[in-house]
């Protein structure tokens, strides 16, 4: 049964140097809180995953906290260029980072076979393309039926995964509306499990019987962070912040204003600095 | 309307070759603006699917990221990633894929990955993404990118999708059963692939560009179609629902200043 | 696009003498309208699919319209024995009936494998059991990765599939809500597909951005039958009829009174019949 | 209580052995009203799962079938039957499995698929359904089945799903991880497996049952443990409960007359 706890409990219960971690969210919903809770913690060595590493995993790498990194797309949505992920790639600033990438196909295919305990996903991908080159996780099975040759990836199993979600009833039921991208898989495929939500409520009310649920036996502590998707955003909560992202390529291109920014706006801030993002837009009917 | 910028020819060109009966998956950017300008004139039945699991939407500014939640809100319905993925791409029901890349070589291979080696990158780019496997599933792939000697290269140091490969029947030869790239939509020219040895051949060139101007601004000695036609210039329905999208959009992705 | 029919109109456009024909519903929404279309068009030589053919294919079973079945449990749910095919397995009557059998979760995993256009499944499954050793569509993959040896089954492929939905629209999108079964899996799988449903009605208005929608474009045909998933059930508009579950052992029973229960529910009605069943219950809030 | 039926002795002997903190997948019949039983009185918060896709269901009467809509209603969340078998029992999810069957053989091996061979079958009974995969997949298994000579057999015919295979521990040679049955209730007495050799063994007996009726039900020579005990009658609260909830059911299935 999840534990309803402060997000500095959550994380400290969970998260622990050396862990493949695994922050998800596609666009949506992407843990930002957590993941600053994380770099707050001095968390180090963390193995992380994340289909589309953006500005939450720029600034994990950017603070050293990031050993490795298995990933599918790197940038900064419709603005260019991780200027910290790039620059431990090209420059090894400040330590070097190992990467083991893939398509975005296969990183589902990868965590759902987490989610469903099988040991590799099979799947149609990589034809002519050069990463199963350079990525000796990038195999192939043959159908025993029909003889037909088929990629195959590990399946993900991160020691912890993180989230972030609408809202959580008090016996840590969660429920996610939306793009919900990877999350409920994410969960499933992990040992431990933190989501933190908009809000906790008393009664779930799912807007269908078949809305996507994380039951509170599946999920290992839930934690209130109104705004904790920020700059990214909540649907029925609050917009994505685009001016954010945008913002973001200025103050992460330079090693300094980067330092600068991470010491204003996560060591020296808390969990409760998010909660004003949460209102500054008011909800759009969900 | 003869009053119009090359990057709007490029998003009108590809706007004009997707019809009601398409289901595009849409990648952000030019394809983006490209499938809504389709939409919103000749082609308001199209289907337009986003890798971050929204189908059928209709939005009205276009999305900054793949998964902005203008495009939930607008969507007849969204899936997982993990579905999207394995449903509808890999499943065969995507009619037309879009791509763009970083460079691209003379038989539509796309790099959007490195510059440079691999384990030590001159520029790290950001990495494939979804591209290797709409290249291969999709029906047939377009290809938007403004022509330039720095992004039609004679040779890519990584291929992040496979095109034609290195032509002729390569894709047959690796079993799929798509078409792969039958467009690469420029700012200067449409390219299409020789129908024997699949190197890309201007088929189209927009009004006021020279061959020479082509020429001069691709990597690889580009070959010109027997016979090749002048792009019709943008109409004003085209121009101004294009305009008209990218002034909405533009307001919506810089109306939260405070943010930053 | 799917497009907008009469159910005969449906079952004369897509089923074919001969057809692998998957009619799914996992003990709800189980098409039975349609299924008795295809008993009065007299199609034939069916290569029947479905996890669980419960009385639906018993009946098109003792009409002697089936060559075969792929299937995982045959039973009347609750109440026991399937007799007409009990008669086909045991005395071949009316016709010897080919078998092919799994477990649930290989048949679930074939049809997700189908809509994924993967060519097998693979699952952690049928481990110390006897059904690999009498049905030769049961194979093993080895991980590539960690050399364990799982179960493997063909994906499922139908030429037709047909389900029963609660409401589409007038471009053929499809909602399904509830117990939603396999039936998005088994029509995603199949080259054509029909869809028979409630009502249909000019906005769709599913309840969540993640309801199960079908969309259109992915359905060939759908036809409006009112009641026509009776006596299973259509949530938020009837009941199941579990009397009638339980009164169908003894109809089933003898060769004589199912031939004639056939006779006049089947071969002298129509579709429309199904309608009073659509308003014996108030329905239930959805 | 001394007034009750071997078969309230068999369900409420079966809820006894769940707690709050099982997740259990739930089949049809004396499994269903047992779970129910348990939920509605030591363990009010019992997650109990059907495999039609139903997770943390509270029905109010029981279902004649597993998909019934009544478990919808009243279940937390309901999912795909392909994500049932695939996220939430392969997953691991299950802490407790129940099954029954038509026979069961002194290692807790089950058969609903056929009596006589598979081609000619005498019976052919409904088969596996979800048995093979609950079996391997689920933390432990309980199972639930009226003592008798016919289905209690020295050999199966047909083994549907392993239980402990020929004993001992041939289960981790397969590469299991998961206990596999650790108790058999019936209306007699309850059987768990001997620690060693697996065999199934008499650890507790019904008030009113004789060493001597179970012998003679058993097909096989059944032993005893060393020490048995014998099982608590129901509570007055326990078998109310049961009465009930039996009642609200039969009254439920026999609501709807007209239909047939």
């Amino acid at each position: 049964m999840a534990k309803i706890v402060s997000l500095a409990e959550a994380v400290g219960d969970n998260v622990r140097d050396g862990d493949t971690v695994a922050m998800e969210g596609f666009t949506h919903l992407i843990p930002y809180a957590a993941g600053h809770e994380v770099i707050r913690q001095g968390r180090k060595d963390l193995y992380l995953v994340r289909m589309t590493p953006d500005i939450l995993y720029d600034q994990l790498i950017g603070v050293g906290a990031a050993r490795g990194m298995k990933f599918s797309w790197g940038g900064n949505p419709g603005v260019g260029s991780l200027h910290r992920f790039r620059d431990a790639v090209e420059n090894q600033w400040p330590r070097p980072l190992e990467i083991e990438e893939h398509s975005h196909a296969a990183m589902a295919n990868a965590y759902e076979a987490g989610a469903a305990n099988l040991p590799f996903a099979t799947l149609r991908g990589y034809i002519g393309a050069d990463l199963p080159k350079v990525n000796p996780n990038i195999k192939s099975v043959t159908c025993p039926f029909t003889g037909e040759v088929l990629a195959a990836v590990p399946a993900i199993r991160p020691d912890v995964t993180i989230i972030h979600a609408q809202r959580a009833d008090r016996k840590g039921n969660v429920l996610i509306e939306g793009i919900v991208g990877v999350q409920k898989e994410a969960v499933l495929a992990a040992k431990r499990s933190i989501v933190t939500v908009e809000e906790i409520v008393d009664e779930l009310n799912p807007p269908s019987p078949n809305s996507l649920v994380l039951p509170g036996w599946a999920v290992t502590s839930v934690a209130q962070v109104p705004g904790g998707a920020f700059p990214s955003y909540a649907h029925g909560y609050y917009p994505r912040s685009n001016a954010f992202y945008i913002g973001w390529d200025e103050i992460a291109r330079d090693r300094d204003s980067f330092t600068a920014w991470i010491k204003e706006n996560v060591l020296d801030a808390k969990p409760e600095d998010f909660a004003k993002h949460a209102g500054t837009k008011p909800a759009r009917a969900a | 309307m003869s009053d119009f910028t090359p990057t709007e020819m490029m998003t009108i060109a590809a706007a004009r070759a997707l019809s009601n009966d398409d289901v595009c998956f849409v990648g952000i950017g030019a394809p983006s603006a490209a499938c809504n300008v389709a939409r919103l004139t000749h082609a308001p039945d199209i289907t337009l699917i986003y890798e971050s699991g929204t189908v059928g939407t209709k939005p009205d500014v276009l999305p900054l990221s793949i998964g902005d939640g203008e495009l939930c809100d607008t969507a007849l319905f969204t899936v997982s990633v993990p579905e999207m993925f394995r449903y509808w791409l890999q499943g065969g029901r995507i009619t037309t894929g879009f791509l763009g890349g970083a460079q691209i070589d003379r038989f539509a291979n796309l790099n959007t990955t490195v510059v440079g080696p691999y384990d030590h990158p001159k520029v790290r780019l950001p990495g494939g993404g979804g591209a290797p496997e709409i290249a291969s599933n999709c029906g047939r792939i377009f290809i938007t990118m403004a022509l330039s000697k720095r992004g039609f290269v004679e040779k890519l140091p990584f291929i992040t999708s496979m095109g034609h490969g290195e032509g002729g029947d390569q894709r047959e030869r690796l079993g799929m059963k798509t078409k792969g790239p039958t467009r690469v939509i420029t700012d200067l020219c449409i390219l299409e692939p020789d129908p024997e040895t699949k190197e890309l051949t201007v088929v189209s060139i927009h009004p006021g560009v020279t061959r020479e101007q082509i020429v001069e601004n691709c990597g690889w000695a580009i070959k010109f179609a027997a016979h090749v036609i002048e792009t019709p210039e943008p109409t004003e329905l085209e121009l101004t629902t294009l305009r008209d999208i990218n002034a909405r959009t533009k307001k919506a992705h810089q109306g939260d200043k405070e943010a930053a």
